[in-house]
């Protein structure tokens, strides 16, 4: 135990001689703005699709299964903001009302994988040397398999669908969070809270209850948020093997790989449901990151 | 434990202490090995179809009660479960992974034909995923505010791309559009650059958060700070400091990048029509081909169990902070 | 270079970062074999200070200064590159904490040859020798090994050295050395910091930094000391320590409890009432009056004798260590605590303080030995016997923050405390949230704050408020001061002091800092490596040290401390 | 990967006598739109042709073992048959010098052509086609499509070199039909004795090319049979093939087998999708071979056994709910007619009635409400008596093209205006086949290739409910009609050719008028390939392309 005495000064001792000299007066102050702007943005994105989810007929009133042959592959323009499929469908109406499936695909499956994952990494965490043992092992194991052989072999076994999809999602996702868990509960465990409480005289499921597991939750909702685009990806790669949510729904996975077919013909198919993954996926990513620098130590 | 604690453990742990980490990750290597092929042995019997028709040509097969009879008995399905059970344990552990059902070749056979193409695409694209993580981290740490978020944003929105969507995009540009580069993955080089691109950029994407986030923490570090005070050049710190700290977060992801670049590859190889371990695995799942599945699943976790090996090796040349094996 | 032309110039130094001033005015000059300390708290600019003077201030710094020669070459806009060429060189850096200050994943021997490249046309081979024999000059025994080991294979004394040859192999004109020693135990931080002083033989002129007067007493010729920025008084050594001039000096001074008798307030008069002096007897009426139920029938029996309130008997502990023999923590330890008393346990990193207070709280189980806690047993018991009787034994630590559950306010960790876990809601409790606030001399607005916003000093208040919620009679305070700048150090001490006279309480006081224990301990345990070697009634174990360590441990104590 | 095009068609011959007269009068051609008479040029022997397929890689190479399109298309460059058709559809014997029935139709006898060796030097003779059908008759074979088309045959005897008799259990009037195709191709007896395995690898035949090597999972090397003997002379030429090799690669990603023709990676490519072949019409440089498959027209079968397809007026007034012409032009880019008839238009027997087939919400909605699906529910379907008016369609990701998909979707949202719920469910083969068995479908689509009228009693007979041990069965509509079974008895065996087109006619209007099947095209095989590629067109009777007569240009 040496002494943490606070010999680095206060402000970050960042050591850029190029910013050094250039720096202007309020130039970290410039900074600190330019910091907030991917969270800001990010999370605007986040919950224009939120919105869209929840009330995708005030972005979009347009019917996103009303098909209309004649219309077929319009396009983006005047008509159609973002052009129409091959059933003629308005793209940008269906990219809204898609976000729904989409999001709850991810959303659910990241919430099965990190309750999955809650219950492995606590057991593992704090259920003694043996269970952690065990644990490790059947993380060990799941992580030896491809998480897209998991998804495979378990779709084949319960048939294709969203909810196959979303519990196969889960099931790829559930090792790496309950890894990470672990690791956190076995940090919070042997803490010098943990301790305080202790010597408070608390009892073990207590500090469990009351400390560990709240505590090890916070960083969780930052992977949570993380998982979630990654989620949403899996669940296309799904879709593209042709195992995603059935038609007609709109899901943008489905409309991806759709799309794909046609992609010499109207790129606009793949590009604009393709962009939609790839802004939620990386807002996500975004906010998490933020979340995570701001968090508390 | 404190580091000097540590120093002190790994000049004691020479001999018997790798001895006995050898021995520890071998036992958990066959652990994990015995353990996939119990999960997908019951695992692919809980599907609905009946193997025997796999065997005779695939579902739907109007095969007559004879020919399935004989089928069964060939590759013994009509023996008790358990019977079955053991026998393939035991196959296998005499390194006898069965015949495929849909190619009616030995699996070990398809596996020593696929392995190395698959090998070449997955080795390729995780160097390039690693060199343009680091070209991302070096050029952002060097330029300041604006360099770094441009970096981070291309890394977020790389790793963020579906693979599928990107090799179909490839292909539009660079065959169909530009034509300088084949649609059809080759293992020649021209053949090879865009299924590699495919699978290193997402990675990539991964890799660069990262990495850039312990080389930023690297180039604050006090140790950075004397580096400077000895007169060693920006550069100098990059290279001699900064860049050999980041690599470690990359060594420790490796064995998840392998992982992820097999799931890739299912979908990269299928799409650049390229024969490979991930092509072969998904038809063998969806034609219920059991012995092939089993296998590839099988070469997959002991390839997992080696890189996590190699990386944790790895990971101790590199930092010799962590503690003895 | 001619001895008088000074080594380093600086005129009227301003620092700001983002337009807010952390360093203005500076101005002060070394002269080749001279040894300037620059002292001062954290966050007093001095960091900066050294840092500015090599062109290293950080990003988002504005670095202005009317004047700035450095090893004779004037300073002002020079280019990095011409900077470069004069930082190893002409100027050498060591920076606190060798483990972080030297690049863990490289062998010493690159990292001080670095030094050599970088400037030099030397050969491979010339630059080979000069390494072996800068680690030979800084003192670390064979040479080619260590050149070959990395910093974390080093103890702390070792790296430190190696950290000093990789700024002194040019023998550059001015070494500026920031906090070098402030991570070392006091042995090695007095041989280190006698090898410094050695530098200046060579005719370089040192700047050195530190947070603590007592520590570059020894070194330096002159001290300048450092507030907010400013320095505030500047001086030849002797006379900023013995004839202080600005206030602040003399807070500093008066706040080292070196020498200062117990029960001395060591920090000037705050709004908690203090009681002036110690009268023993006065504990033990307080003692009776708030005694358990067990110790009044324990008194009963023997009234003359007062029975100790934490005793432990041949305490050992050892941790296995992987792939070899486990670590001998602690070894066959005894001691008595006394009911309103403190027990001192001192002794340097590794000598197993802190596993026999955490044995002593009932954390871990001792392999062999006892605890018992008021003449019951205490280690020996299951933890479910044991909770019930937790309230009369609380704990503070050296880095508190991480002891409070970081989504409570302080408030709730109170009501927490209080209601042994039955609420955090600290309306709940608000009487006793305030009495205890006000008890530990913190303002009631406080109770609403996270504990991460509160300075270190209020943090290790609030730390003893909780830890006096369940009105215990035993404090075990491990390290408590040792964070904290030593006028915050001071706030603390006698804090725990009055506290001490006002509940007579008793304390098992653990810390590595000798003047910290001499002054806040009745009782002093000397450990080293796991074993008591010397106990003892303070005084008595200070002033005629029976062990060999104990006075190894003394005479490596700055002489400021043992000026009496 | 499995988004290509059919991968498993059956074929299953049924019973019943017709001697030889089966020299049919009208016949439309099998090839199309591409001309062979028109490539200019004096034919270059040499060159390799690539060809890149996006069905799935056959298992075996030998047609005998299992029987499915992909191997059909390959095997066609390597085996011949005994019978074949003609570039009119005519039925012509090949490896057959010609082949007479007994009166009572019990007694087929084969006289096989001489002269011809297989490329092992075997030569070919009544007792090598003995073997080759106990071959396909042996279960251990485990021939599906060979097996059916040759379940009537009883015994065989090789009465001398070149003529076989065969013993039927009951007359088949499509024997001949099913000599005509590749899963009951020839193959060299000494070859057939090998492990299946090596045959499997390396099946021996007569055709113009010869199996030389089969790297799993990339391609399979054809090389020019050097000693090749053309059984019937043609127009074209004779002697040997022009082209030094044929390469088989299997390229599942339509985009991709696309750019790679674009890019001149391979000549040929099988599976066009509707819109490649839409863009390849403005580009020069590739031409279209349009080969309507034989047999059943592409089809969704209405399941007739449970509700609500067992009432007829539900069947039509789906029939009618949908709007099939509107969706097949916006997605097949006019590469695909609609049909009208069971049939496959390249089957002279067939026979159309587009009077039925066309898109009328309102009678389909009288017909619902007359059908007692007046009510609607919240979601706006109909329901009967508590139960909603919803069907389930499994589609088969492998079997139906996105397009195809794609009008499934449409005829979803078409069918919901009226009030009918289409649940669609896309699986893989497997599950796909598993759904079938279980009886869970209201709706299928299943390809269904067969040379012939026969086709009609495989898929309309109420012998065709009765499923395999597998739980396939061929009768997805489930019609079970003795009337019909009595028609197709006797149009299977009447001597009367014009009798036969009579009765099978009659058998499909029954089929029609029943609304047992919505039609919707001819079963799509459309090839794309490169313009340096001369004399393509030439299929076999299934319409798989042959490479005899083509020549690469340089």
């Amino acid at each position: 135990m040496s002494i943490l005495e606070p010999a680095l000064p206060s402000v970050d001792p960042v050591l850029n001689p190029h910013t050094a000299r250039k720096a202007r007066p309020g130039g970290t102050f410039a900074r600190q703005i330019a910091a907030h702007i991917p969270w800001v943005v990010s999370t605007a994105v986040l919950l224009f699709f939120v919105l869209a989810a929840i009330a995708p007929n005030l972005l979009a009133p347009v019917d996103p299964l009303a098909i209309n042959p004649s219309e077929a592959f319009s396009a983006p323009g005047a008509g159609h903001l973002l052009g129409t499929d091959e059933s003629g469908r308005d793209i940008y109406s269906r990219i809204v009302h898609g976000s729904r499936a989409s999001l709850l695909i991810g959303a659910a499956a990241t919430g099965i994988g990190l309750s999955l994952a809650l219950v492995l990494g606590t057991i593992a965490g704090f259920g003694g040397r043996w269970l952690d043992f065990g644990v490790g092992r059947i993380l060990e194991v799941l992580f030896a398999l491809p998480g897209l052989l998991l998804a495979l072999v378990f779709i084949a076994l319960a048939g294709p669908g969203v909810a196959t999809t979303v519990i196969a999602v889960g099931l790829t996702t559930a090792p790496g969070y309950a890894r990470m868990i672990r690791a956190q509960i076995i940090a919070l465990r042997t803490s010098p809270m943990v301790e305080a409480a202790t010597v408070l005289g608390r009892s073990r499921t207590r500090i469990l209850t009351t400390h560990i597991l709240p505590n090890a939750l916070a960083p969780i909702a930052v992977l949570a948020t993380l998982g979630l685009g990654q989620a949403i990806l899996w669940a296309a790669s799904l879709s593209f093997l042709g195992l995603g949510a059935p038609p007609p729904a709109p899901e943008w996975g489905t409309m991806l790989s759709a799309g794909r077919t046609y992609l010499v013909l109207a790129w606009w198919m793949t590009l604009f449901p393709g962009l939609a993954i790839v802004l939620v996926a990386a807002a996500a990513t975004v906010l998490s990151r933020s979340l995570k620098s701001r968090g508390p130590r | 434990m404190s580091a000097s604690a540590a120093a002190t453990n790994r000049s004691h742990g020479s001999f018997g202490a790798s001895v006995r980490w050898l021995l520890r990750k071998l036992g958990g290597g066959i652990f994990v090995l015995w353990a996939v092929a119990t999960a997908i042995f019951f695992g692919i019997r809980m599907i609905p179809g009946d193997p025997a028709e796999a065997i005779l040509g695939g579902p739907g097969s109007q095969a007559s009660p004879e020919a399935l009879a004989a089928a069964r008995a060939q590759y013994g399905l009509d023996l008790p479960l358990h019977v079955q059970y053991f026998g393939q344990l035991w196959r296998l552990a005499t390194g006898n992974m069965g015949t495929s059902y849909s190619l009616k070749i030995p699996v070990t056979d398809v596996l020593r034909e696929l392995v190395p193409s698959t090998l070449i695409l997955a080795v390729l694209a995780l160097l390039l995923a690693w060199a343009m993580a680091l070209v991302l981290a070096v050029l952002s740490t060097r330029s300041g505010g604006l360099g770094t978020a441009l970096a981070s944003g291309l890394e977020i929105v790389s790793a963020a791309v579906p693979h599928f969507w990107l090799a179909s995009v490839l292909i539009m540009v660079f065959s169909t559009a530009l034509g300088w580069l084949p649609p059809v993955s080759t293992n020649t080089p021209a053949g090879l650059v865009l299924p590699v691109i495919t699978l290193a950029l997402p990675l990539a994407g991964f890799l660069g958060q990262v990495m850039r986030d312990t080389m930023e923490e690297a180039q604050r570090s006090a140790f950075a700070l004397s580096a400077r005070a000895r007169g060693e050049s920006e550069t100098g710190v990059l290279l001699r400091h900064s860049l050999r700290h980041a690599a470690l977060p990359g060594i420790a992801l490796s064995g998840w990048a392998l992982g992820s670049l097999l799931s890739g590859a299912v979908v990269v190889e299928s799409i650049f029509a390229r024969p490979g371990l991930g092509r072969s695995l998904l038809s063998a799942v969806t034609t219920r081909d059991i012995p092939l599945v089993t296998g590839v699943a099988l070469l997959s976790a002991a390839s997992y169990v080696v890189i996590m090996a190699l990386s944790d090796i790895a990971e101790r040349l590199v930092d010799p902070r962590i503690s003895a094996p | 270079m001619s001895a008088g032309e000074p080594v380093l110039r600086v005129e009227n130094l301003n620092v700001s970062f983002g337009g807010r001033n952390v360093v203005s005015g500076v101005s002060f000059t070394v002269h080749p074999g001279e040894c300037l300390a620059l002292v001062g708290e954290s966050g007093s600019g001095k960091s900066v200070t050294a840092r500015s003077l090599i062109g290293l201030a950080g990003p988002g710094s504005l670095v202005q200064v009317e004047t700035l020669d450095v090893a004779g070459r004037d300073a002002r806009n020079v280019s990095q590159r011409s900077w470069r060429a004069i930082r190893g060189k002409h100027v050498g850096l060591i920076l606190q904490d060798a483990l972080t200050s030297l690049d863990p994943l490289r062998k010493i021997g690159k990292e001080i040859d670095d030094a050599l490249r970088i400037h030099s046309g030397l050969s491979g081979a010339q630059r080979a020798a000069r390494v072996m024999e800068l680690l030979d000059t800084v003192g670390l025994d064979d040479p080619i090994r260590r050149a070959a080991q990395r910093s974390g294979e080093l103890s702390g004394g070792m790296r430190q050295r190696a950290l000093i040859a990789s700024a002194i192999a040019w023998d550059p004109q001015l070494v500026i050395a920031d906090e070098p020693t402030t991570a070392l135990d006091a042995t090695i931080a007095a041989s280190v910091m006698a090898r410094l002083g050695e530098l200046r033989q060579t005719g370089s002129g040192m700047l050195l930094i530190s947070h603590d007067l007592a520590t570059v007493a020894n070194v330096a010729d002159s001290i300048a000391v450092m507030q907010a920025g400013r320095i505030v008084e500047r001086g030849p050594k002797e006379q900023v320590l013995n004839d202080p001039q600005h206030p602040y000096t003399r807070a500093l001074l008066a706040a080292v409890p070196a020498g200062k008798p117990r029960f001395t307030r060591l920090s000037p008069a705050v709004d908690t009432p203090a009681t002036s002096s110690h009268q023993p007897a006065k504990i033990v009426s307080a003692q009776s009056e708030l005694a358990s139920p067990g110790e009044v029938a324990a008194q009963g029996e023997a009234a003359d004798v007062v029975l100790p309130v934490l005793s432990a008997r041949g305490l050992c502990k050892s941790f296995p260590l992987a792939g070899k023999a486990n670590f001998r923590a602690v070894h066959s330890v005894d001691f008595e605590l006394l009911p309103g008393r403190t027990l001192g346990v001192v002794g340097e990193s590794g000598s197993g303080k802190t596993t026999t207070a955490r044995i002593a709280l009932g954390l871990i189980k001792p392999d062999a030995g006892d605890v018992r806690l008021f003449g019951e047993p205490w280690s020996a018991v299951p933890e479910s016997g044991r909770r019930s009787r937790r309230s009369s034994l609380g704990a503070i630590y050296q880095d508190p923050l991480s002891s409070f559950d970081p989504r409570l306010s302080t408030g709730s960790l109170l009501a927490d405390a209080l209601s042994s876990g039955a609420t955090r809601n600290p309306r709940s409790h608000s009487k006793r949230i305030n009495e205890l606030l006000e008890m530990v001399g913190l303002e009631q607005d406080v109770a609403a704050r996270n504990p991460a916003r509160l300075s270190g000093g209020q943090r290790q208040r609030l730390a003893i408020a909780r830890a006096l919620a369940p009105d215990p009679r035993v404090l075990i305070c491990d390290e408590p001061v040792s964070a904290l700048d030593v006028s915050i150090q001071a706030q603390v001490l006698d804090l725990l002091d009055e506290l001490q006279q006002r509940l007579g309480l008793s304390y098992l006081f653990i810390s590595h800092d000798l003047s910290v224990i001499r002054h806040m301990s009745d009782d002093v345990l000397v450990m080293r490596s796991g074993e008591v070697v010397e106990s003892g009634a303070t005084e008595a174990v200070f002033t005629a040290p029976q062990h060999q360590y104990t006075r190894e441990l003394l005479a490596a104590a700055p002489p400021l401390l043992r000026g009496r | 990967m499995t988004l290509a095009h059919p991968l498993a068609n059956r074929l299953v011959p049924a019973a019943t006598v017709l001697a030889a007269a089966l020299v049919l009068a009208s016949c439309s051609p099998a090839a199309t739109s591409s001309d062979t008479s028109t490539d200019a040029g004096t034919p270059v022997t040499g060159g390799t042709l690539v060809y890149a397929s996006g069905d799935a890689e056959p298992t075996c190479l030998d047609p005998h073992v299992g029987g499915n399109y992909p191997q059909a298309l390959v095997a066609s460059q390597y085996l011949e048959t005994l019978y074949t058709k003609d570039a009119d559809g005519k039925l012509i014997p090949w490896l057959a010098e010609d082949s007479t029935v007994s009166d009572d139709g019990l007694t087929r006898t084969v006289k096989i052509r001489d002269g011809i060796k297989f490329t092992d030097g075997t030569a070919l003779d009544a007792a090598a086609v003995k073997t080759n059908f106990e071959h396909l008759l042996n279960p251990e074979t485990a021939s599906s499509t060979g097996y059916l088309a040759l379940g009537k045959i009883d015994s065989m005897d090789a009465v001398d070199a070149t003529t076989l008799e065969l013993k039927l259990k009951t007359p088949d009037n499509s024997l001949l039909e099913s000599f005509s195709m590749p899963w009951v191709a020839i193959e060299s007896p000494t070859a057939l004795k090998r492990t299946q395995a090596e045959n499997c690898a390396s099946p021996v035949g007569t055709g113009p090319f010869k199996v030389e090597s089969w790297k799993k999972q990339d391609s399979v090397n054809l090389v020019r049979n050097a000693d090749y003997v053309l059984p019937v002379s043609t127009a074209a030429h004779a002697g040997t093939a022009y082209l030094d090799a044929i390469t088989w690669r299997f390229i599942p990603e339509a985009a991709t087998r696309y750019a790679a023709l674009q890019a001149g990676e391979v000549q040929v490519i099988d599976n066009a999708q509707p819109d490649a072949i839409a863009a390849a019409g403005k580009v020069s440089t590739i031409k279209h071979l349009d080969a309507p498959r034989p047999g059943a027209s592409n089809r969704i079968e209405l399941n007739s056994s449970k509700a609500p397809f067992n009432d007829a007026k539900v069947r039509e007034a789906f029939i009618h709910a949908v709007n099939v012409k509107a969706s097949i032009d916006s997605l097949f880019f006019g590469t695909a007619p609609q049909s009208f008839s069971a049939l496959s238009s390249v089957e002279p027997l067939a026979y159309s009635e587009e009077s039925l087939f066309g898109y009328d919400a309102a009678k389909a909605g009288k017909l619902l409400d007359a059908a007692g699906w007046s009510n609607r529910d919240s979601e706006g379907y109909r329901v009967k008596d508590g139960t909603r008016l919803s069907l389930t369609f499994p589609v088969s990701t492998s079997q139906s093209i996105p397009a195809e998909q794609s009008l499934f979707e449409q005829m979803q949202a078409t069918a919901k205006e009226s009030g009918i719920e289409i649940k669609i469910n896309l699986l893989d083969l497997s599950s796909w086949y598993g759904d079938l068995a279980k009886n869970d479908y209201d709706l299928v689509s299943a390809p269904y290739t067969k040379v012939g009228p026969s086709v009609l009693s495989v898929l309309f007979s109420s012998a065709s409910t009765i499923p395999a041990p597998s739980g396939y069965f061929a009768n997805h509509s489930q019609v079970k009609d003795p009337a019909l079974d009595a028609l197709l008895e006797t149009a299977g065996s009447t001597k009367d050719e014009a009798e036969r087109k009579d009765l099978y006619t009659q058998v499909q209007k029954k089929v029609l008028e029943g609304y047992y099947v919505l039609p919707l095209y001819d079963q799509q095989n459309h090839f794309l390939y490169s313009d340096k590629l001369k004399n393509v067109g030439a299929t076999t009777a299934v319409a798989t392309p042959t490479f005899f007569d083509t020549w690469l240009a340089n």
